[in-house]
């Protein structure tokens, strides 16, 4: 070890953006056959230093290693000669090219003519995917066509087929279910002397991969630390700069049997949705668990009218017709919480208390003429109940962490007077700070009657947070679990498609 | 524009200075700056001239691009465009004074009816943008191409007829020595600053500029609130042409072509972002009289039509350079 | 079929590529049926002769817009190509001297645009008013009246036919197609389409927006010199203002084409014939008698016609497409 | 009388043309062209929407009405835009429709020579109005030799007493008729060092002018006169907004309402001394019917660029009309009877008797109205560029020609 260079130094690179610290005089070396974990919460530096390591930003001051040579990459491409490889959060793939091209972006083989030739690319592309354990993506199909969970497959072995050095994995779990296939494809890698470093939240992952870890708070490194040294409490703690633990406090049950259901669908069934039939009730959190591209996507989305179903009945308490618009749906008090928080979620444009009052906005305002008073003060009534730091609300949205724009959208859930809150992954890419803080909102609202459908690629999360968990297959509910039942052995086995038969058992 | 990931940089900045006035408001004063600056030095160029009547008659002159580029502010917000302003105009013109024809007493139903056909047009892009999901670039060009055809059959032979007195009153007269289209021009100001940043309206247009997947997943009314926006051109195209037929008494069918590139280049000089969600009006007011103090400056200035074209090109492209060094800036 | 798909896929037309093709021969057939010159090779190089400025200048800009931007000075640029071809292609320089000239003139005005925009970061929709403006005046300088004349032996090789069979505006057209088809297929072409459909992703994948916009930028103005050039032939002469009143129908021929104004949708092919229909549409009425007011309303309507069906076929190909997958 | 004339002349053309030699008419073709022959006639309008135009194709119209072209020709109006490819699709359009001739008013003054080369090698009859081609073998009809530009500088220059600010109004900068009128103002007042020059480019179009014309004055408040050819209409009125009670010397076009204002004496003694003069629309129902004479072969032009007699009409000639015509020397009509825009020079008592008011405000001939017979043709000196190539202008084209100087450079 000692004898050879480190695969990769990084010797105190410091990165400004105008008055903002992203990386403060960063240090460390990652050897040959070895994974790294990266901590971090939301804007501690991550993405920047991923980015500066793949050679996307140019670090203000400091040094970068490679083998011992120095490694000064001028941009992507420059990077990847030099055998670094990235799979980004924000996946980096173009939607309007076939899957062949993406993967070999950005410079596909081309013939004697200086001519790319597609079908030699797909054939490739076809055998590389299957390489690597992906055998449903179509290498000729438009990327713009594949699930977010097919994307991410393909940005991840986009950034491996290539065998790097060093290979950054920045939250490649945050749209993948089954991890193992990343873990297995991981370990292959190192098992050809690659040194990986594996950016994530989930402290799972990384006690599972990771022999040592680094951690950023604020841009500064904290801690490098073998990972079985150190508790869970120290590394949330050097995380965050203060104690919090993911911890469960087990509430009652909020289920409210006696009233009508907050939210029943009958049959539903559409394209991706197949006869699909629960109730919610008021005062539940009812849990929705799956693998990726299981239909539960279209079932949040159908559910407040963004999707178009064939048949069924979806009935909101005190709302007699059919809801067919996410209008509607607000006005019958049911509120998506979507998946793509920077599209979906947030008004980047607009301020933090533009983004949560838009809802009450004819509230806030007398014969259309708004009242800034009238509307700080509806804001204030929401932004304690989901911990949102009141000096951000004047602030654009678009500077704030992705946990505080979670915080913010659950604002605007609460600002829109729901009863009833569809949560889909509320918590990806979320600090564990904000996690806690959403926990708690969502045992509050279901203490006040609210009811919650709540999906979530953390089955940990379901498992505790959940009174009961629907698992979907293939587009279908293939269990219901509850009580003993609920756990993440049964939901696994479930969601992975066996003991069908089980389901009907642990139903009711 | 620069991609970076601003979770990573945006809470250290965060905590601590809140932004207390709205931070669009300094490019749309840098650019009323340089307009008063091209008066001042065109006021210097010209021995005889001074400042007032100078500043007159730019505000005179610029109300038809004022009142035109609040519409194409409007839609630019949205992310949209409307192509067919200058044919709204030059339709509302020729409509006005033909149906007038000299006559004070039907103005009372001419305005309304030339508004309402001006606004109907809009609101044809509205609907084909809103409901046929045709690319406001697109239905806004087609539509006025098609309008344009329109105008043309109905005036085709027509000889032309004058406007009404009144309207030519309007446009000329004074009161207390501030020519009325000033008044006019101020009020529209007024008015229109409201809507934009000072009404719920105003404020789901930016939501829905900002972020069109966000406005759907929340329920916002994306389909009114576009036709809305669209009518609105139409009818402040309508206003400019009926303010531009008082003002020249004496209307064709292209006096509005003039006008079509100058409200997106007033917009967009103004601070707005062409793919929606960004400007105010103010800056687009500012942006319109700079535009206006130019041409004045240029038509002073003693030169051969190609010079003339040659420096106003350049100092459209430095107004714009001048915006994208704010952005750096104010974009961290 | 879905094999069929795909490989239209590679090609990326959109749905209103197709449209476009059906709607100009449509058209085409009813000029046909209404005037009998219309199939003569006299009817055919006039028609050819038409669209062959409009057609040219628009490829360009569609190479643009693919990146994601827009472009509004083209018709500066073959301002400056026509007069400066009405006074040098006669003189010492000779007619090929005198296309190098321009072609270089059109290059240097695209990378200053390409400059402004991608370089810059100057917003494309406005600075290039900017650009066209001055592109004008300069124009105005070289030429101040219509005049001067071009190189004869051009001016008769270029607006004929060959052979008399083949107009040789047409072929020129089929010649700006084969060089499209080929720009697909290189690694610009796909980054052009990359950048103009995500620039951040395509920036992450290792392409660089910055580049591409330029190149495209570039190589749009050599077209709008190039369809400069051929405007010349036309008319055989210069006039500072010959193009003032192009630009709507170049978008409208992009648009009518099927490439989306968003950027990393559609492509040269279907600007071609949208180019086609707007010429021949103006021919088609003129046959049937129509008054002359009809040629703008329709040329409205059919790029709303060409849109609508595009929009649909593009849905049921995704639709479709779903399906397989 | 006239009627009874033409009637007779029909009736006795082929004897005539038989008979040979005696038609009034400068030469002929043979019998087979005339008689019961029916010919397709076009007319391809470039810009439209303005008085101007409207003007001029309504006269033409009414004349395509009148017996007895209404039973020999089939008439029909295309309105091609400002786009020279667009015009050039329409007249090959007309061409292949078997046009017998085309009368157009030619978007560019050379771009058009290929397409009208086209149409007279098929024997197509091409004639341009007001703006000329150079493509020789096409006829052009406009009165630009007579010297509009340098004589009205020269009236201004009298008035002015030698010096002054003089504000030009150009027209569309890069067409042939402002370049060549340009390089004559200039020439003409550059010969007098007490004249101050503003100018700009009205493009023809009033509402442009009168925007530029009070940006001027509110620049420079002492402008003494005003040259403009269309567009001073709106000069008038930003004068008149501006500076109502300090007119100035004025040369320009022939509004309606322009020509009151000049024989206003209130006015004039606020300082309004005008001048109208130039071009007007009748010049294209005139050559539409110096093109019918030549295509029903009563006439055989002998140059290519005909000459209308320009319009010249000074303050202190207005005369207010009765009627419905310009007949014993009146050149104005009352503001009853029509709007301050419209354009006078649109009728001509003695070029075009055949056209009244309403004719060209409507299009519709004038009821038992037959075409008269054509004065004796005229034709234009040659301006290279404008309407000729490789031809030589005739000495001294950039000055006055009927004009003296009252006043001597100083």
């Amino acid at each position: 070890m000692s004898s050879t260079p480190p695969v990769l130094e990084v010797r105190g690179i410091s990165k400004h953006y105008g008055a903002t610290v992203a990386l403060r005089d960063v240090s460390f070396v990652l050897n040959a056959g070895e994974v790294c974990g990266l901590l971090g919460e939301n804007g501690a530096g991550k993405s920047t230093l991923v980015k500066t390591l793949s050679g996307v930003e140019v670090p203000d001051s400091g040094a970068l290693f490679l083998a011992g040579s120095e490694y000064r990459p001028r941009d992507r491409n420059d990077a990847r000669r030099q055998g670094v490889a990235t799979a980004f959060q924000e996946l980096s793939l173009v939607s309007t090219l076939s899957v062949a091209v993406n993967l070999f972006l950005p410079d596909p083989a081309v013939n004697r003519a200086g001519l790319v030739a597609m079908r030699r690319l797909e054939q490739q592309a076809a055998r590389i995917l299957a390489a690597h354990g992906v055998s449903e993506i179509d290498s000729a199909a438009l990327v713009g066509e594949l699930t977010l969970g097919q994307r991410q497959r393909l940005e991840i072995v986009r950034a491996m087929f290539r065998r790097p050095r060093l290979l950054l994995l920045d939250e490649p779990t945050a749209a993948l279910s089954d991890r193992d296939w990343l873990f297995d494809l991981v370990g292959n890698r190192l098992a050809e002397g690659a040194a990986i470093l594996y950016i994530s939240h989930k402290l799972d992952e990384i006690r599972r991969l990771c022999r040592r870890s680094v951690i950023l708070r604020n841009g500064q490194k904290v801690l490098d630390r073998p990972v079985a040294e150190m508790s869970d409490d120290e590394i949330f703690r050097s995380m965050a700069g203060r104690s919090v633990v993911e911890r469960f406090v087990a509430a009652p049950s909020a289920v409210r049997t006696d009233a009508q259901p907050a939210l029943s669908a009958s049959r539903l069934s559409g394209d991706g949705v197949e006869d699909i039939s629960f109730t919610l009730m008021a005062g539940e959190i009812l849990g929705v668990a799956g693998l990726e591209g299981q239909g539960q996507a279209r079932l949040f989305r159908s559910l407040v009218g963004l999707y178009p179903l064939r048949s069924g009945r979806i009935e909101v308490a005190g709302c007699g017709r059919m809801v067919r618009s996410p209008r509607a749906a607000r006005a019958a008090g049911v509120v998506l919480v979507p998946e793509e928080r920077k599209t979906e979620g947030i008004f980047k444009d607009l301020t933090t208390i533009a983004n949560v009052s838009l809802p009450a906005i004819d509230h806030a305002s007398k014969l259309h003429f708004l009242n800034r008073r009238r509307e700080r003060a509806l804001v204030g009534e929401v932004i304690g109940d989901v911990d949102l730091p009141e000096h951000f609300l004047p602030l654009s949205i678009a500077a704030l962490s992705g946990g505080n724009q979670q915080k913010a959208v659950l604002g605007r859930a609460l600002m829109a007077r729901a009863r009833c809150l569809l949560l889909f992954d509320p918590t990806r890419g979320v600090d564990v700070g904000a996690k806690q803080s959403i926990y708690r909102m969502m045992r509050a609202f279901v203490g006040g009657g609210g009811a919650i459908l709540f999906y979530s690629t953390e089955l940990d999360e379901l498992v505790h947070l959940c009174d009961r968990c629907l698992v979907l297959y293939g587009n279908r509910i293939v269990g219901e679990l509850q009580g003993p039942a609920l756990s993440q052995e049964q939901v696994l086995s479930l969601a992975a498609g066996h003991g069908l038969e089980r389901a009907a058992v642990s139903g009711r | 524009m620069a991609p970076r990931d601003t979770s990573t940089l945006a809470e250290p900045m965060a905590r601590g200075r809140a932004p207390r006035v709205n931070p669009e408001l300094l490019p749309a004063a840098v650019v009323l700056a340089c307009a008063v600056l091209l008066i001042v030095a065109s006021t210097l160029l010209n021995a005889g001239s001074s400042f007032v009547p100078q500043l007159d008659a730019v505000l005179v002159t610029s109300i038809f691009l004022v009142v035109a580029s609040f519409g194409q502010g409007l839609t630019i917000l949205l992310g949209g465009i409307d192509l067919s302003i200058g044919v709204v105009v030059g339709l509302a013109a020729i409509m006005v004074s033909t149906l007038t024809n000299g006559s004070n007493a039907a103005i009372l139903w001419v305005v309304p009816a030339t508004l309402g056909f001006a606004a109907f047009i809009g609101l044809v892009n509205g609907l084909g943008v809103a409901l046929a999901r045709v690319p406001p670039f697109i239905m806004t060009l087609a539509s006025g191409i098609s309008f344009y055809g329109v105008g043309l059959a109905f005036t085709t032979g027509l000889a032309q007829r004058p406007v009404a007195p009144g309207l030519v009153a309007l446009m000329n007269a004074r009161v207390a020595g501030v020519p009325i289209p000033v008044v006019i021009l101020l009020g529209f100001v007024i008015v229109a600053t409201i809507f934009q940043n000072g009404t719920s309206d105003g404020r789901k247009l930016y939501a829905l500029g900002s972020s069109p997947g966000a406005a759907r997943v929340l329920g916002l009314p994306i389909a009114a609130l576009t036709i809305l926006v669209y009518t609105l051109s139409g009818l402040c195209a309508g206003i400019s042409g009926i303010l531009l037929a008082g003002y020249s008494s004496a209307a064709t069918i292209d006096i509005g072509d003039p006008l079509l590139l100058p409200t997106i280049a007033a917009v967009v000089i103004g601070g707005a972002r062409v793919v929606g969600g960004r400007g105010i009006y103010l800056g687009t007011f500012a942006g319109a009289l700079f535009l206006s103090a130019l041409e004045t400056i240029i038509t002073v200035l003693n030169l051969s039509q190609g010079v003339r074209n040659i420096i106003e090109g350049a100092i459209i492209v430095f107004a714009l350079l001048l915006q994208s060094e704010r952005w750096r800036v104010a974009r961290g | 079929m879905s094999a069929a798909l795909r490989r239209l896929g590679r090609l990326r037309p959109t749905g209103g590529a197709v449209v476009a093709v059906v709607i100009f021969l449509a058209l085409y057939a009813i000029y046909a049926a209404s005037e009998a010159s219309a199939a003569s090779v006299f009817g055919l190089t006039n028609l050819f002769n038409n669209t062959v400025v409009l057609a040219i200048a628009s490829a360009g800009l569609t190479l643009v817009v693919l990146a994601g931007e827009f472009d509004l000075s083209p018709i500066g640029v073959i301002a400056i190509a026509n007069v400066v071809m009405a006074t040098t292609s006669v003189g010492t320089l000779g007619w090929f001297g005198a296309l190098i000239l321009v072609l270089l003139i059109g290059a240097a005005v695209g990378l200053l645009n390409g400059w402004l925009v991608a370089s810059l970061r100057l917003q494309s929709l406005a600075v290039t008013i900017g650009t066209m403006i001055a592109c004008e005046g300069v124009a105005l300088l070289l030429l101040p009246a219509p005049g001067g004349a071009v190189n004869q032996a051009i001016v008769d090789a270029l607006t004929g036919d060959v052979l008399e069979v083949v107009p040789v505006a047409l072929a020129v057209i089929a010649l700006v197609l084969l060089v499209w088809l080929v720009l697909a297929r290189t690694r610009f072409g796909i980054a052009i389409y990359a950048v103009g459909t995500d620039a951040m992703a395509a920036r992450l994948s290792g392409l660089s927006a910055e580049r591409t916009k330029l190149l495209a930028f570039v190589l749009a103005g050599v077209a709008y010199a190039f369809a400069g050039f051929m405007l010349s032939c036309q008319t055989g002469s210069g006039d500072p203002r010959a193009s003032d009143t192009l630009l709507l129908y170049m978008y409208a021929s992009v648009a009518i084409g099927g490439t989306s104004l968003m950027g990393g949708r559609g492509g040269v092919f279907g600007t071609l014939f949208g180019a086609g229909i707007l010429s021949v549409m103006q021919k088609m009425l003129f046959a049937l008698g129509a008054a002359s007011f009809y040629t703008s309303i329709f040329s409205g309507l059919i790029m709303l016609v060409a849109i609508f069906i595009g929009n649909a076929s593009e849905l049921l190909a995704r639709v479709r497409r779903q399906r397989v997958a | 009388m006239n009627g009874l004339s033409v009637r007779f002349k029909k009736w006795l053309r082929p004897v005539l043309c038989a008979a040979g030699g005696l038609a009034a008419t400068a030469g002929f073709v043979l019998p087979a062209h005339a008689q019961g022959a029916h010919y397709k006639v076009f007319l391809d309008l470039s810009y439209s929407g303005n008085v101007w135009q409207a003007e001029a194709a309504n006269g033409i119209a009414a004349l395509a009405h009148t017996p007895p072209y209404d039973k020999e020709v089939t008439f029909k109006e295309v309105i091609s835009g400002t786009d020279v490819q667009h015009q050039i699709s329409d007249l090959q359009s007309m061409i292949a429709a078997g046009a017998n001739a085309i009368l157009f008013y030619p978007v560019s003054g050379t771009g058009l020579n290929r397409v009208i080369e086209q149409g007279c090698k098929r024997h197509v009859l091409m004639f341009a109005y007001d703006s000329s081609v150079t493509a020789p073998c096409a006829y052009n009809v406009a009165s630009l030799s007579q010297g509009y530009a340098p004589n009205s500088a020269q009236w201004i220059i009298n008035q002015l007493g030698g010096k002054g600010t003089v504000v030009i109004n150009h027209g569309v900068a890069g067409t042939a008729l402002t370049e060549v009128m340009s390089r004559q103002l200039l020439h003409v007042f550059g010969e007098y060092p007490g004249i101050h020059i503003l100018q700009f480019y009205g493009s023809w179009n009033d509402a442009i002018s009168q925007e530029a014309m009070a940006k001027i004055l509110a620049a420079d408040p002492n402008v003494d006169a005003v040259w403009s050819k269309d567009g001073n209409w709106g000069v008038l009125q930003a004068l008149m907004q501006h500076r109502p009670n300090r007119l100035a010397v004025m040369s320009g076009q022939s509004n309606n309402g322009y020509r009151l204002a000049m024989g206003d004496p209130t006015l004039q003694k606020k300082g309004l001394i005008g001048l109208s003069a130039g071009s007007g629309p009748a010049d294209g129902p005139y050559a539409f019917k110096v093109m019918m004479e030549v295509l029903t072969g009563q006439l055989k032009p002998t140059g290519h660029n005909i000459s209308y007699p320009m319009p010249w009409v000074p303050y202190d000639k207005i005369k207010v009309c009765t009627g419905d015509s310009f007949v014993n020397g009146c050149n104005v009509f009352p503001a009853s009877k029509v709007p301050a825009s419209f354009i006078d020079t649109s009728l001509d008592g003695t070029y075009l008797p055949e056209l009244n008011l309403a004719s060209v405000q409507t299009g519709a001939p004038v009821p038992g109205m037959t075409i008269q017979k054509l004065q004796p043709l005229r034709y234009e000196g040659s301006l290279p560029g404008v309407n000729c190539v490789n031809c030589k202008a005739p000495a001294g084209w950039l000055d006055p020609t009927f004009i003296k100087p009252t006043v001597a450079p100083k």
